[in-house]
């Protein structure tokens, strides 16, 4: 697959952040920095689907992406509301 | 002795693994059905996204086994999880920044939702992923304020109103000298919205039945009371 | 070096299986063997899906600007991937339910001592004695006879 | 470029996965999950297959992780004690 440059820095900054996110995942001392670096992989998995999506020449992975963007919202805010405990 | 069996059936779970994958073609051309659903899919249904054609067209009868499946699971739950004690007090309301933000995304959730379904046999997408978005769209607003509820009855409702249409549009093309749930109502233009026959309308009770089914599951989880 | 990508991917898939089932294997608390659960029925899934890839090809989806001659790829194993997965949170959401119960009954989520206690309480309905002790030889146990207990098993 | 990417996308499977296993708290370990399954979304991407990339992040992201949390939470597992492993 040839790529032009702008294509292949969109895909280098993704890999670097992606894998800053890992290195937090992994370290992350307490449960709260695992969570958001879980959050913050799924807005750059959101952007990596779009570059994918504009790589393959096709808008049908778009839905993927906009499903992925709306719904990890409801995770992220179900397990912080886990952290918070049971009934106080 | 345990940890031997642990160690037996983790190597025949790798053997078997092995020769399936030596054995598995990759990249290579598909498989013989795989091979006619491309073929004769769109001719014979009329849907444009294949994978829907499988799933409401040629498996129509496995969706509906599945279905069961996940009504099963559902009533299992909530039968392991016991009524709900009328007395017990509920979590505290969320923060200001998710109560507004439920607000906000129980409109737009939904919209995304039904797009979902109904352009499920045109687009990626379908009755599976929009009742989840469904679901997860009722649910945020109790994540918010659990101290509100949601009415079961409704809920119960939708799911059987949609699961008996769904039986109910296949009997009616058992009687129309067809198969059961055989596609009816015609083909129409392939890429419309109006095409497919009735599997959109099938899609769409998939949809419903799935959303109201894991709103019940997940609603009787939250309910369930804590653990000391 | 460049890794070709079906090895890659299947070893990334077989990877996935390995961890979820040597996770199941090896932990003791309940509530990870779930997860791990989770993680074995991912990698399964990546398998089926694999198996149905092919190079050069779009998605099993007619659109208007498609080129001619494009091949495309099995979309079976797609249709029966998407079905596991609904399926796999609502077993998912039911084994969480499970679980509630049992700490409910039980106080604890540890396998081992769940797994004691159970038959404990199996030796107790049956009328038996408990062999607590794995080691010693069945004759050499103290056997107390529980009289009323052996008359309700055997009338 | 897109082979080293996809190696990243395993590496970084693989990793969350054993961090499902071995990360002591509980809430770690369901982000460490989530995250999985978000690079499985990302490979049925890369796969060609849209209609279960689309399932498996509805599900992984938002359902999946709102259940595990739910659990967690009435479990009452979700203390952020990170220095003992499962205390059950």
């Amino acid at each position: 697959m040839n790529l032009n440059p702008i294509e292949n820095l969109a895909l280098a900054l993704l890999g670097g952040a992606v894998l800053l996110g890992l290195y937090r995942l992994l370290r992350g001392p307490s449960a709260v920095d695992r969570l958001v670096a879980a959050d913050t992989l799924s807005v750059v998995i959101t952007g990596a689907i779009v570059v994918v999506a504009w790589l393959f020449a096709s808008a049908l992975y778009l839905d993927v992406a906009l499903v992925y963007g709306v719904l990890a919202f409801v995770g992220t805010v179900a397990m912080a509301r886990a952290l918070e405990g049971g009934r106080s | 002795m345990r940890k031997a069996a642990s160690l037996l059936f983790a190597g025949g779970l790798a053997f078997l693994l092995a020769v399936l994958v030596a054995k598995l073609p990759f990249g290579e051309t598909p498989m013989v059905l795989g091979k006619q659903v491309l073929a004769q899919g769109a001719e014979q249904t009329g849907t444009a996204n294949l994978v829907t054609s499988v799933v409401v067209g040629y498996r129509a009868y496995d969706t509906l086994g599945e279905l069961s499946i996940l009504f099963t699971a559902a009533l299992a739950l909530g039968l392991v999880l016991g009524k709900r004690n009328a007395a017990a007090p509920r979590d505290p309301d969320a923060g200001l920044v998710l109560r507004a933000s439920a607000d906000l995304l129980l409109p737009l959730l939904l919209v995304v939702g039904f797009y979902i379904i109904l352009h499920g046999h045109l687009t990626p997408g379908g009755g599976f992923q929009g009742g989840v978005i469904v679901a997860a769209a009722l649910f945020i607003p109790i994540l918010a304020r659990p101290s509100r509820g949601l009415d079961h009855g409704v809920l119960v409702w939708l799911e059987s109103l949609a699961g008996a249409l769904f039986i109910l549009i296949g009997l009616a093309a058992l009687f129309q000298d067809g198969a059961f749930l055989e596609p009816l109502l015609g083909k129409g233009e392939l890429g419309r919205l109006l095409s497919g026959g009735t599997l959109p309308l099938l899609y769409l009770l998939v949809g419903v039945k799935v959303g109201a089914e894991l709103t019940g599951l997940l609603v009787n989880l939250a309910d369930a009371e804590a653990v000391e | 070096m460049p890794i070709p990508l079906d090895t890659l991917f299947f070893a990334g898939a077989l990877g996935l299986v390995a961890i979820g089932v040597v996770g199941m294997l090896a932990s003791r608390h309940l509530f990870r063997v779930l997860l791990c659960l989770g993680l074995a029925e991912a990698g399964g899934n990546l398998l089926l899906v694999l198996s149905g890839y092919r190079w050069d090809s779009v998605a099993p989806i007619l659109t208007g600007d498609l080129p001619v001659g494009v091949s495309m790829v099995d979309p079976v194993p797609q249709a029966l991937v998407l079905t596991s997965i609904v399926i796999g949170v609502g077993m998912e959401a039911l084994a969480v339910a499970l679980l509630i119960r049992i700490r409910r009954a039980y106080g604890t989520l540890d396998g081992h001592a769940l797994l004691a206690r159970l038959r404990e309480d199996l030796d107790e309905r049956l009328g038996v004695a408990p062999d607590r002790s794995e080691d010693l030889p069945k004759g050499h146990a103290p056997f107390p006879a529980p009289a009323a207990k052996e008359q309700e098993v055997n009338p | 470029m897109t082979e080293w990417l996809a190696l990243i996308l395993v590496v970084m499977m693989l990793a969350a996965a054993l961090a499902v296993v071995l990360v002591p708290n509980l809430v770690g370990a369901i982000a460490a999950s989530s995250a999985v399954s978000l690079v499985v979304a990302v490979i049925f991407v890369v796969l060609r297959a849209p209609d279960v990339a689309m399932t498996e992040a509805a599900v992984g992201a938002g359902l999946s992780a709102a259940v595990l949390g739910l659990g967690v939470r009435r479990l009452g597992l979700w203390k952020l004690n990170e220095g003992k492993k499962d205390d059950a």
